[in-house]
């Protein structure tokens, strides 16, 4: 460890990744665990020899003390959203209040067994319907299914409807229709679903083309997958007529939710025309994003959609005669698509999202839209200004919705800078970067989405960030190639990692 | 304004300007008329903090759980201690607020805590590779059959009726997807019946799925079962229990290609069901095959050790419609849970307390077996769970114990019509020999209160 | 091994060789033999984590908590709602676990958030100077008491008895220790009898001691009050309620020379009376007297804005004997709640939050005033408690509230027995209109079905 | 803000600290407050106007995600026990389990009001009755007052005690005796507690000098405090005789308890002599420092002090006729002390204590204890060897119990560099330095307490640090006294802060 001053590292940096396997040491514990309360039986008696385990599994021997050093020291590896500007575009990364932490660890909602009888779970069941309805209000669709776990579930669940639904009418139809800004997801879930990929091209405004679109509408056309806005922030105009070709040839219109931040209270999937719509409670909703999830993708769906919805489904029953309504999983769903994981869904997710919902209320909700499209539109503006606009112009010259594309083309040309390397020197100035080369279509892309949740202030700082990168870049690129310089670990080899792939540690 | 939102009247018009809008409305403009919502939300209003504590208090309360009752259901998610630390570590805002460490140089905290989950998840199932999670249990086992197809070719699988329920209906809806079919293969005396296992497998499957212990408590015999998939050439799935593999045998020594399982047991709470993660582990021949996101280590420009998200050219975002899966946000969170736990019971712990499990267990299936009425659905070895026969009503046997403030167990009828007076009664740590005292106090009164259904004989396995 | 060392045998063995020891025993050989205890101590064996919780999750079960009923003591303290993140902050590590800042270098987050908690307190207050917390508030009184001596060199204390009976005992406590003498200054009409005041204040007065709202919860006109003790040359030392200060005249307005008080209204939960935090402000001039902690503004060596430890020289560990108080480890992460919760509040809230209390209190009391056989026990105005006179035995009717669930209010009689069938009735935001309503309801049954008691009418006070 | 390469600043201490009331901006807020739902009378009718407030403080106004990224970053500027070794002698800074913190929150508990009916709050009596009769085995005193909120408050406590015991007896005495080597709250409290200190010497083994005490133990003496071990970590081997030769002039023996941590269920104080203790339950009993405080100072007494307590005493009363026993508050003692605070003291320090208590067991802190003392003897033995033992000798050459004392004297004789210079580079190092400059009776003190939660590892690595520092002032001494270069700010201007204090912040 070399601690001299004139060591450029960083306190960080000088402390090397050691994993809590390497601080292992035979004989040191931090679990203890009940007594034997009952006769100590000889394990063989109870489970034959060539059913047992014979060597344990090597786990960390730790004492609990070392346990907490050794996640918090790594904590701090990390860059979160408690600590500085996230405008990852497509994730939303708005404030995660404590508040929804709190009710979710109620032992009434974290101690509650999902097999409980549901006479006795009334309060989760109830919480759930009222998810569900607000959800429907928001979506502008009738029927909801929480049960997918993530956004991409959803879609999977989508596409199963879809085929649900067409296969009870007799239809064979083997394509789906994604647009060529689509997230990987969409195209995926296209794929695990049995269809075929069929891309449909964006015109000069960024919407949907829709003479493409007509070209390619068949009878052998399941579904077409959209997201309004979308993934250029850019919302379609023409979403109606749309719709109204891809219903005309008798296929589903989905409606991937993960820019619904930009549109809450304002416009609704359903009023658009769309018949199947996932949202996402951990981005929309403050779901935290706990480094990867958990997440929550639920589905709202029209009439002729809901027949077909996943196992079970929470209901509401009137209670007879004058009685209070109590709240029920239905399993007994004949033309269901059945069930896509375990058990109710996340419902801790929905705590959180549904006491998320209650504290902004209605007009909170629309006001949330309406603050993530005005700091988007505010920080477009301000990066239209300067070196920043010059080198990193916005890729469609339009007032954008809650994120925006911006292109990194011209730093690229005349810098000899891509965007990548903005990204990592942002690094240096304590922000995490955008989304970057995401959409595809925009070369060099950064895609900016600042959420509500940020102040104009940390917006502000954000643009004299990248219009000072941009300077510099003008003096020495080389340094922007280098970039990042204080985090924790430089720029590291996936190459390396790719083709040597070590994803677990060797123990002796 | 909302309580997290900042921007103050004299923000909106400064930024307007700068925008050149004259009002929030004009940002909207693009919305065509006929797709405006033109009314408010039919939601309520929005409500202070405290009050929303409270409202969401109220519904909790009007849930009975495992702090008000004894709860004794298991069916895969079980009632295990959640060490303090637990808690204390994944509520850090470093690791609750970020989102998929796609910036390695600001996330080696997430990655390295994947690459450690991975380790142990590797040594658990003695399978060399993992991933850093799904999304849960009977998800995870759709996923292997999806990948069991990639990799065979072949569209059908055959699963144990011992297997989850819950696991196999999710196989059978991804299936209709991809388009696989599944075939069952039933029970013998509490575990696969090897016969119809065997016929059930042919050169068109692509895979067997197995679960052990299975739905019924039982440990299945994976080794033998599993010899008769590899020889028709179709790869071997079996869904674990992570909380068993201190004294089971591991799937990767039983010739499992894939182990796959709910992770709730480690560190998790049950939480209705959900958040928890699954688990997906696999032999080195599958990991460019495999789902969701995998840590790799791998060093900086500097030589620094670090970690970074590996062989993403398996996934959607670079992939896409050729990509081996869709997931894209898993449960990250859910599994460095699981990382801290299996860190905090250690590596004797896990064996000490399948090993508690296992006397416990014997304890309560011998307790619970003496009573009138009540006899073993199967005599199959177990290790945290036991299913019996009632010589009454289920329904109100379970309603009697729970007015005595005991959740008896998981009900069978519904999904194993065979068993419709079978019982499912799970044991944890938090068990005690005098909690399993009082279930079978209760219990007996409650059966012997009921009218002896003559008519129903309590069901045993034919032999 | 115990769940929170780490020295393993081999560690044992590895150390002591190191060490020059044969055996651990061997390092405690310089006891002598007569103060050894040779023996096991008589305390239970240690509990496995679970057990700790479950053991101490039972004892929390025997105690009625403001979630089991509606909670209408205050009394000096209070049930406000805690926001959450008062919780996430406060039990961050990097507050949590380190101890005063002595190494300011690495310590600038508690010094910064010191410094803003001063900032704070001596912006409630009207006061320059704030110190970084005592241990609550009636020590804060004696402490005061302790001040003043220095400053004026007079040991003799004139206390309104509208001070909290616990303030006045502890002073009384401390008194006896550094000599001085403690004497009351009674109330008429529920404050204090100016006419009292004024005679029980001589030349030899150190300090007069005043709280508002007082015990009774009627707002004390202080700078009336205060003026006669600056006639005569002794320090005003008030005790006011932070909470109140949103709409109340400040102390540093009314001609305090020092503010002190009970903290835990500001982000503290009730913790059956600790830990919260004292506060203490004054003016300039009694700055280098001031007990406890005090953070200052200063840079380092490269100019950097910083903060640390100041004026030292007035503590023990640098002064000693001649110090200006013994405190030394005081209640700093509960300071830290308070100046989140004051973020949190804001300058608007805590104003809010003072009328939102002081238009509830007074429905309250009209409430009440409106029953049978109960009276307001003083005219006087109120913000956030008040007292009423019980036409029944005070003891029966809080025993009869309780029944249905509710915490009527605080029994005046021990400490006031001139007030023995008054009854104190504090609100906070937590308790609404419907919850006031109920407790009207509850209190006019239960003072209805006690027989009138004949002897004791109601007391009001003698005008 | 530069963030060329070329600049040696880490991102902390670019990060230059800026306080909430700077981050507030009108209008903004975090708070919702319940709605009116009373009538909305105008204020001036409830109070009069020359009792209200006419301007409202200053708070900051800040929204709830300004105000966590606030505090998480500044957080992040302290070192922390969780993060690495703290050996501050004396302050005893052990792991602190979080599951106390789990058990101190739960509602029962956190929310009680302290002037709940005893009958309905028979748990948290007894949870106080068991500690009091844990902390009386451990003391090997019978009868304990939890009330004191900290130390010295317990200290404060034991001389009012001590002074009523003897006005009790109608004797007048005037002095109190403390040790050179006395942590500074003893005499402090002692002029508090209204006496005059008088300083015993230390002998040559580091203990009290006996014939000095004999010389000045006359009917004057009120009290001996002492502390064994003492602050120099040396257990006075002459303690019964010292006792002997205090109660022999009608003197009481108290007791400091911050160094129980090197003898429990080894040696206890009421069995040496001692009259009063005070026990740092923040110190011995794991409750978390609070970057200082909350603590607490629980006093056990011999028979003789009981009657004079502080009221109210928490005690068990036997069920008349068989009945359970029950739990109440005795307010009525004639000859208490009276209160020294609110209510009942820290409660939920007591029922951190308490889970600590339980956790380990009897045997599980007589093995704390043990593991704290071999912790302490083997850095000692580390630290004897190369540069650390040349430059930075151990004090009193003898084996120590939990805490050992070095001499920097031929570091500033032969090196030129501080006691201090070592400890600001300590921090470079990663670790928190020990107490320095007490106690003072030793030249360039540096008191090192590692406790028993601590592995061999990193006192290993703190011994290596040293010696590296050594090397490191060998060569180039500059370096040191320049040191720390890493931390967020560098050596502070503590002089100026003393001069013209800045205590508060301006607002305008
Ligand atoms: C536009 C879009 N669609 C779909 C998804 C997938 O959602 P999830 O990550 O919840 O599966 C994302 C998430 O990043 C997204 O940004
Ligand atoms: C030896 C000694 N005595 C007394 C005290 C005072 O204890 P407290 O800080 O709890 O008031 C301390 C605390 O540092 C100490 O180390």
């Amino acid at each position: 460890m070399n601690e001299s001053p004139a060591s450029n590292e960083t306190p960080m940096q000088r402390d090397r990744a050691v994993t809590i396997f390497e601080r292992s040491k035979p004989g040191r514990r931090a679990a203890t665990l009940p007594e034997l309360d009952v006769p100590e039986r000889p394990l063989g008696e109870l489970i034959p020899d060539h059913l047992r385990r014979k060597a344990p599994p090597r786990l960390p021997e730790v004492s609990e003390p070392e346990i907490v050093r050794h996640y918090n020291r790594i904590s701090r590896r990390n860059f979160d959203l408690d600590t500085g500007l996230y405008p990852l575009g497509s994730c939303t990364m708005k404030h995660n209040p404590r508040l929804n932490e709190r009710v979710a660890a109620l032992p009434g909602h974290a101690r509650l067994h999902p097999a409980q009888d549901p006479k006795r779970a009334q309060g989760a069941l109830e919480l759930m319907w009222l998810l569900q309805e607000s959800l429907a209000e928001l979506c502008g669709l009738p029927y909801v299914s929480l049960q997918p776990s993530a956004g991409s579930h959803g879609e999977l669940a989508g596409l199963l409807l879809t085929r649900a639904y067409h296969d009870d009418r007799g239809e064979q139809r083997t394509k789906v229709l994604t647009p060529d800004t689509a997230h990987g997801t969409n195209p995926a879930s296209v794929t695990m679903a049995g269809y075929e990929v069929v891309k449909v091209a964006t015109d000069e405004r960024g919407g949907v083309d829709v003479e493409d679109l007509r070209a390619k509408v068949t009878d052998e056309i399941a579904c077409l997958m959209l997201t309004n806005p979308n993934t250029l922030g850019l919302f379609d105009e023409n979403i109606r007529e749309i719709a109204g070709i891809v219903h005309g040839a008798g296929g589903t219109l989905y409606y991937d939710g993960a820019n619904l931040n930009a549109i809450m209270g304002h416009s609704r999937p359903g009023d658009m025309g769309f018949d199947i719509v996932h949202v996402n409670l951990h981005k929309s909703f403050s779901q935290p994003h706990g480094g990867g999830g958990p997440g929550s993708g639920p589905i709202a769906v029209s009439e002729r959609i809901e027949r077909y919805l996943p196992v079970p489904r929470v209901v509401r029953r009137r209670g007879g005669n004058g009685a209070a309504p109590h709240f029920d999983l239905d399993h007994e769903r004949p033309k269901s698509i059945g069930r896509l994981r375990g058990f109710q869904g996340n419902f801790g997710v929905f705590v959180r999202s549904y006491a998320y919902i209650l504290s902004l209320g209605g007009d909170g909700l629309a006001e949330a839209s309406e603050t993530a499209v005005l700091n988007a539109n505010y920080l477009l503006a301000r990066l239209r200004e300067g070196r920043a606009g010059r080198y990193l112009p916005v890729a469609f010259d339009r007032r954008c919705m809650h994120e925006f594309v911006l292109s990194g083309r011209p730093a690229k040309r005349e810098l000899k800078v891509a965007t990548v390397d903005v990204a990592k020197r942002l690094l240096d100035f304590g922000f995490h970067p955008p989304t970057i080369y995401f959409p595809l279509l925009v070369h060099e892309a950064m895609l900016v989405e600042p959420t509500e949740t940020e102040t104009k202030e940390s917006l502000d700082e954000f643009a004299d960030a990248l219009e000072e990168i941009f300077a510099e870049a003008e003096s020495d690129p080389q340094t922007l190639e280098r970039a990042p310089f204080t985090t924790p670990v430089r720029r590291l080899d996936e190459a390396a990692a790719a083709r040597r792939p070590v994803v677990r540690q060797a123990l002796d | 304004m909302t309580r997290y939102t900042s921007a103050t009247d004299a923000d909106r018009s400064e930024m307007l300007a700068a925008v050149g809008a004259a009002s929030i409305e004009e940002l909207f403009a693009e919305l065509p008329e006929e797709v405006r919502l033109g009314r408010d939300l039919e939601l309520p209003q929005g409500m202070a903090e405290s009050d929303v504590h409270d409202r969401l208090a109220a519904l909790a309360e009007r849930n009975v759980h495992a702090e008000d009752e004894l709860c004794f259901i298991g069916a895969g998610m079980y009632d295990h201690y959640v060490p303090a630390i637990v808690d204390a570590i994944t509520q850090r805002s470093e690791f609750l607020t970020p989102y998929t460490p796609y910036q390695p140089e600001v996330s080696q905290g997430h990655l390295q805590a994947m690459f450690e989950f991975q380790t142990a998840m590797s040594e658990l199932t003695a399978l060399p590779v993992s991933n850093a999670s799904l999304y849960e249990g009977p998800s995870s086992v759709a996923s292997a059959g999806y990948v069991a197809v990639g990799a065979t070719g072949r569209r059908r699988f055959v699963a144990s009726r011992g297997v989850h329920p819950h696991s196999r209906e999710a196989l059978a809806t991804y299936s209709r997807g991809f388009g696989a079919e599944v075939v069952e293969a039933g029970l013998r005396e509490g575990v696969t019946d090897p016969g119809e296992l065997e016929r059930a497998i042919d050169d068109e499957t692509a895979a067997v799925f197995l679960q052990t212990p299975n739905f019924l408590g039982a440990i299945e015999d994976v080794t033998a079962l599993a010899a008769m998939a590899r020889e028709a050439g179709a790869l071997v799935v079996v869904s674990a229990d992570p909380m068993t593999l201190g004294v089971l045998r591991p799937p990767g020594e039983c010739g499992a290609d894939i182990a796959v399982g709910e992770g709730q047991p480690l560190g998790g709470r049950l939480d209705y069901g959900g958040p928890s993660f699954g688990f997906f582990c696999a032999t080195e021949e599958h990991l460019r095959r495999m789902p969701g996101r995998i840590a790799g280590e791998t060093i900086d420009v500097d030589g620094r050790r670090g970690f970074v998200l590996a062989l993403q050219t398996r996934e959607q975002h670079i992939r896409r419609e050729k990509a081996t899966h869709n997931i894209c946000t898993s449960q990250a969170l859910n599994a460095l849970g699981g990382i801290v736990y299996l860190s905090w019971l250690g590596r004797r712990g896990l064996v000490e307390l399948g090993e508690l499990m296992a006397r416990r267990t014997a304890y309560a299936r011998d307790r619970l077996a003496a009573l009138d009425g009540v006899e073993p659905l199967h005599a199959a070895p177990v290790v945290r769970e036991f299913a019996v026969a009632l010589d009454a009503p289920v329904d109100a046997v379970l309603k009697r114990c729970a007015a005595e403030g005991i959740a008896a167990g998981y009900p069978l009828g519904r999904e194993y019509p065979e068993f419709e007076n079978g019982v499912l009664v799970a044991i944890t740590e938090r068990r005690s020999k005098e909690d399993i005292d009082r279930l079978a106090d209760a219990l007996g009164r409650a059966v012997a209160e009921q009218p002896a259904t003559s008519n129903q004989q309590p069901a045993t396995v034919p032999s």
